[in-house]
């Protein structure tokens, strides 16, 4: 069921270079079914900003009521949100769309890609994976060392490698590049991040079964007003679709035209 | 508790607050909110004769009190809704007000002939001022005898009264309002979206993909009150309001400007139980004003007091 | 720092921005907060022939992400401008462009002739899109010929270069600003705003004692995009942009959609230093562009790069 | 001179139904020329609400570079404002106008009438006027006793009536009902408080001289945008007029057209 819940700030910290993380507390935590939804948060109480904002569930606990969303504080609302204090309130709608189904996994290996903040679903999707006994392997891109986050947090539920764009972290380059390089065996794979990246990642891994997580500019977040459609890839000119908010955000591989 | 009801041509209002065209859906998402009975009617998505897909993505862009949308009027079609739409809604004590777009007369007079005749369909909102459809749309909306000839052949076919859905961005609102009035309309409603654009900083292009798009929301409201406050003194015909509503004191505003019930559209996006809260809040208000009957303030504004019983309960 | 130069008819601008008329008297007040030199330009208050009290108060009403003005027109008259405004401006390294208002066309031609002999008056802004006065004012704004044969009379008596300020209250701005490019204007400025109203919940009547007023600030601006957008890729006139502009990235939005300058209004309320602000803040963010002049940004989101070198210094 | 200060809050308290006092620590205290000025208080960093705020000065004190603003909390901006905490700034332009015109006072009296928000300002103007020799009074009017505020500290200054619309505290009515009743001695009048008010009292009071504070609706508060102009009473239909914010917001009683 989605909420409206006011949740409470438990903690929000700076760990990167314009990267937040926020921890809230609230019931709506007890309705998350999966890693990869989302919530919808209306940061301020007025019309400045008008619209709400998605942002991943990166991870939560359900005893303790509580998730954490890590986001960039870029534009009006997301800086705006990063003012707020512990102990403060946070309007969130959600938990919205569907997550990446985690199914049992003993003696397989996932590989879970992520680019900028596509990067947070990522951390709560490898600790479900790990839980359902899959081995999990991670490739993270980020612009530069400054921006990016959790690389410990990752490197201990599994071998993590990381890209930057300039090198000053990891390999050089895209996660594509580490891919081609290192050459990671996995039997399925889960990516958030740029369209961009996911079109790259999709036509590298033709062959390979996976679950992308798609972004798109939102209105109503919950499949009301069409603002998030994209076409099918079976059906690229055709009427029938998918709504990134409510049919989505994550999808098989394939099935969305990117 | 009929203090909220509104007797309106072809529509028993319990309350005059509906959600607005193509910010609803067919209803299904907000059903999971509230019960939709409770709502004085939906607006529900344009519908044209055949499934269509709309614009490219990005379809929606923010700006300061408002938001752009360009979707397109995406929907399944004449056939969809009248198979799935309509008869899931007829599960719901409410009357349903049916969107009708299209590029050519005939899609509409197609359209407008078919879907008024759904049991749940009291109504039609014949939508001639979509900015974000390339053919026709606009031009239905702008020129006072193209609108008034649609008004007559729709209205010719159509087994339900007919509301006419007036586009902000015109020299003289009045006039077209007179025009559809002699076409034959029952009702109006005003105000769909002002023709906008925002473009990105970075790139130096439009954030929309369909480059202009329809600015909706907070902004535009003193707009619509304004108009609305012209046509209902010109014209006799009962006039659903919309643009930028948030709040029962919005509502009363616009009865005060001469509205008969309101639609709400962009705050539905803001918080989804947005119609229901302002249902809940409205008699609380009239008891703070000081009125019995909402529709004792129709037209409040200019003067019109008692006179337009013919639209009280 | 010739960067932020441009180069207009009648106009030689060391920075596009510029306060809007209406917005900043004649400039007296916001010189206690820094050099008006500094100004691209000024646009003076509204002058008419005759001294105007204006309209009754309360003239002006906030609104969401706007205001709503209803001033009227009120300046000291055409010999109180040319005898106490424009020489006490004159001590400023600054160009200004008076803002010609009126209620008749010999009104208009009147006060042209007059002050565009003036020595620091360096061009006209023809005022014929003021919501707020009873006769002529939206008429002349409005109607594509009248605009055109005042346009002319005007271009016949002025000394100096004439710019057209468009009514955004149009089915069709480019239809108007083809008839002043085709009656004579050297450019345009736009928008002016947007016909708006307001009414007060304890009482039903409206906030402005002139019941409508212009509205004005960030609300508008994606339909002054929308509008810029449009008209500079039908007319070959240079375009002064105005709008609910508040920052540096406002400018660069406006200039983008095809601006060659701007001018700064309502945000004076809120921010008295904003245009020195923003002057300020332009280098810098040409720099995170990667772009040398601000000239070559005009119409970068049609795609208009290096073909009007004609306005670049 | 005017200057934009980002004023610290000292201390925000609750002193009556929704009537707030805000004090304000800031270098714009130094500028502070006369009791009866105003400054322009931007709410919020947004555009919601869009327009600052005029308030009075209703106290200064120079040494400590701090201010006193008391407002009603009503409508959207003043609403916002109350949440304000001590230790964050407000953005205040300022100060403004002309102010009460304060001379030598030795065995004169003045007659300070103040209604709802228009009392503030009367008690920095009668500190002042103590300060230069004058026996002050007081008549403060108020819509009833729960949203009347500063008895006590009026009356430490001189003798002070209070009239209520209810009766519920002092006399029952309005200002000029105490006027009426008590007719109390004075040589000049000071007042501040709704136009309706202000009206009724020049009137009553033609044959003396005083003062009068007015309030109108302004967009820059400073002079150039001409929203707060009012006639002139020896020139009510012609174009001679005044600016409230820059010319007043204090006139010689008789000056204005009300
Ligand atoms: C399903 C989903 C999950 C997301 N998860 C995260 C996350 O975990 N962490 C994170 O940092 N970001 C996430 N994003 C992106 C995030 O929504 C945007 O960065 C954010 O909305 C930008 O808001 P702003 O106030 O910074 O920018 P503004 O420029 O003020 O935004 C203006 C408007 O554009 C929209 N917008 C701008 N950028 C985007 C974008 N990339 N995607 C969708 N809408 C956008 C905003 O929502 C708003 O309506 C997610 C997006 C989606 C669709
Ligand atoms: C010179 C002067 C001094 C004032 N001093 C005080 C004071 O010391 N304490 C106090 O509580 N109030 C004072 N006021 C009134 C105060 O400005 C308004 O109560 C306040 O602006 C209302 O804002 P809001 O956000 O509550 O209401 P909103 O309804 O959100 O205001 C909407 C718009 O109307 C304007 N407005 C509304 N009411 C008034 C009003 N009465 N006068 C002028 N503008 C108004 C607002 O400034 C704003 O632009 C003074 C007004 C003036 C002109
Ligand atoms: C996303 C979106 C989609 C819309 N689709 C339609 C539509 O299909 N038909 C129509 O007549 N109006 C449509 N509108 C206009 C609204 O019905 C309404 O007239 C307008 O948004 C003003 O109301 P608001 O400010 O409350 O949103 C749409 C508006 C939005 C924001
Ligand atoms: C208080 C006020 C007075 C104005 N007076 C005039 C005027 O005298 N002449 C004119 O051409 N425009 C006038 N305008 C319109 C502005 O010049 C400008 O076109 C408009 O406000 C949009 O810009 P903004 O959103 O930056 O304010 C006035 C606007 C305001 C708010
Ligand atoms: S955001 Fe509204 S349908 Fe997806
Ligand atoms: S408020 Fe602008 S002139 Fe007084």
């Amino acid at each position: 069921m989605i909420v409206n819940d006011q949740m409470k700030v438990v903690s929000h910290e700076k760990i990167a270079k314009n990267i937040f993380e926020l921890v809230l507390h609230g019931e709506l935590v007890n309705q998350i079914k999966a890693p990869g939804q989302f919530v919808h948060v209306k940061v301020g109480t007025g019309i400045d900003p008008l619209l709400r904002r998605p942002i991943s569930i990166a991870a939560h606990n359900q005893e303790e009521q509580s998730m954490t969303l890590i986001y960039r504080a870029e534009g009006k609302g997301t800086k705006l949100l990063s003012l707020v204090d512990i102990g403060e309130t946070v309007d969130i709608l959600g938990p919205l769309g569907n997550g990446f189904t985690v199914e049992e996994g003993e003696s397989k290996t996932a590989l879970l890609v992520g680019g900028g903040i596509g990067v947070p679903p990522l951390y709560g999707l490898s600790k479900s994976l790990i839980a359902k006994g899959w081995e999990v392997k991670h490739i993270l891109g980020f612009q530069d060392r400054s921006v990016s986050f959790y690389k410990e947090r990752f490197e201990e539920l599994g071998e993590t490698f990381i890209a930057t764009v300039d090198g000053s972290l990891g390999t050089k380059g895209f996660v594509t590049d580490v891919i081609q390089k290192e050459a990671p065996g996995f039997d399925e794979y889960f990516s958030c991040g740029p369209t961009p990246m996911l079109k790259a990642l999709q036509s590298r891994l033709e062959m390979k079964s996976g679950f992308i997580s798609l972004e798109e500019r939102m209105g109503c977040g919950i499949g009301a007003c069409f603002a998030c459609v994209c076409h099918k890839q079976d059906d690229p000119d055709g009427y029938s679709y998918v709504k990134v908010c409510s049919d989505g955000p994550v999808f098989p591989a394939g099935v969305v035209q990117l | 508790m009929r203090r909220l009801e509104i007797e309106l041509p072809g529509l028993s209002l319990k309350n005059p607050v509906m959600p607005a065209s193509g910010c609803f859906g067919f209803g299904r998402e907000y059903s999971q909110f509230y019960d939709l009975s409770e709502l004085g009617a939906i607006m529900i998505k344009a519908t044209t004769e055949e499934p269509r897909f709309g614009n490219p993505t990005p379809r929606v862009a923010e700006t300061n009190g408002g938001m752009l949308n360009a979707i397109g009027l995406q929907n399944p079609g004449l056939k969809g809704v009248m198979d799935n739409e309509l008869p899931w809604l007829s599960q719901f004590d409410v009357p349903i007000i049916a969107n009708v777009a299209g590029s050519k007369m005939e899609d509409y007079v197609e359209v407008a002939k078919e879907i008024s005749t759904a049991s749940n369909v009291k109504a039609l909102e014949l939508n001639i001022s979509c900015p974000n459809v390339k053919t026709g749309g606009i031009a239905f909306g702008t020129i006072p005898e193209v609108a008034k000839e649609l008004t007559k052949r729709v209205k010719e076919v159509s087994e339900v009264p007919l509301y006419v859905k007036l586009s902000p961005n015109v020299s003289n609102i009045v006039e077209m309002a007179k025009a559809v009035e002699a076409g034959g309309a029952d009702g109006l409603t005003m105000i769909n979206t002002l023709l906008g654009m925002r473009l990105d900083i970075k790139t130096a292009k439009p954030v929309l993909a369909n480059k202009t798009g329809g600015l909706s929301g907070p902004a535009i409201k003193p707009v619509a009150i304004r108009m609305i406050y012209e046509v209902s003194q010109a014209v006799d015909l009962p006039i659903i309001g919309m643009g930028g509503i948030q709040t029962a004191e919005d509502v009363i505003e616009y009865f005060y400007a001469g509205a008969s019930a309101v639609a709400v559209g962009t705050a539905n996006f803001v918080d989804p139980f947005v119609c229901q809260r302002i249902i809940n809040e409205l008699p609380a208000l009239l008891d703070e004003l000081g009125v019995d009957q909402i529709s004792e303030l129709i037209g409040r504004s200019w003067g019109k007091h008692e006179s337009k019983t013919i639209y009280s309960s």
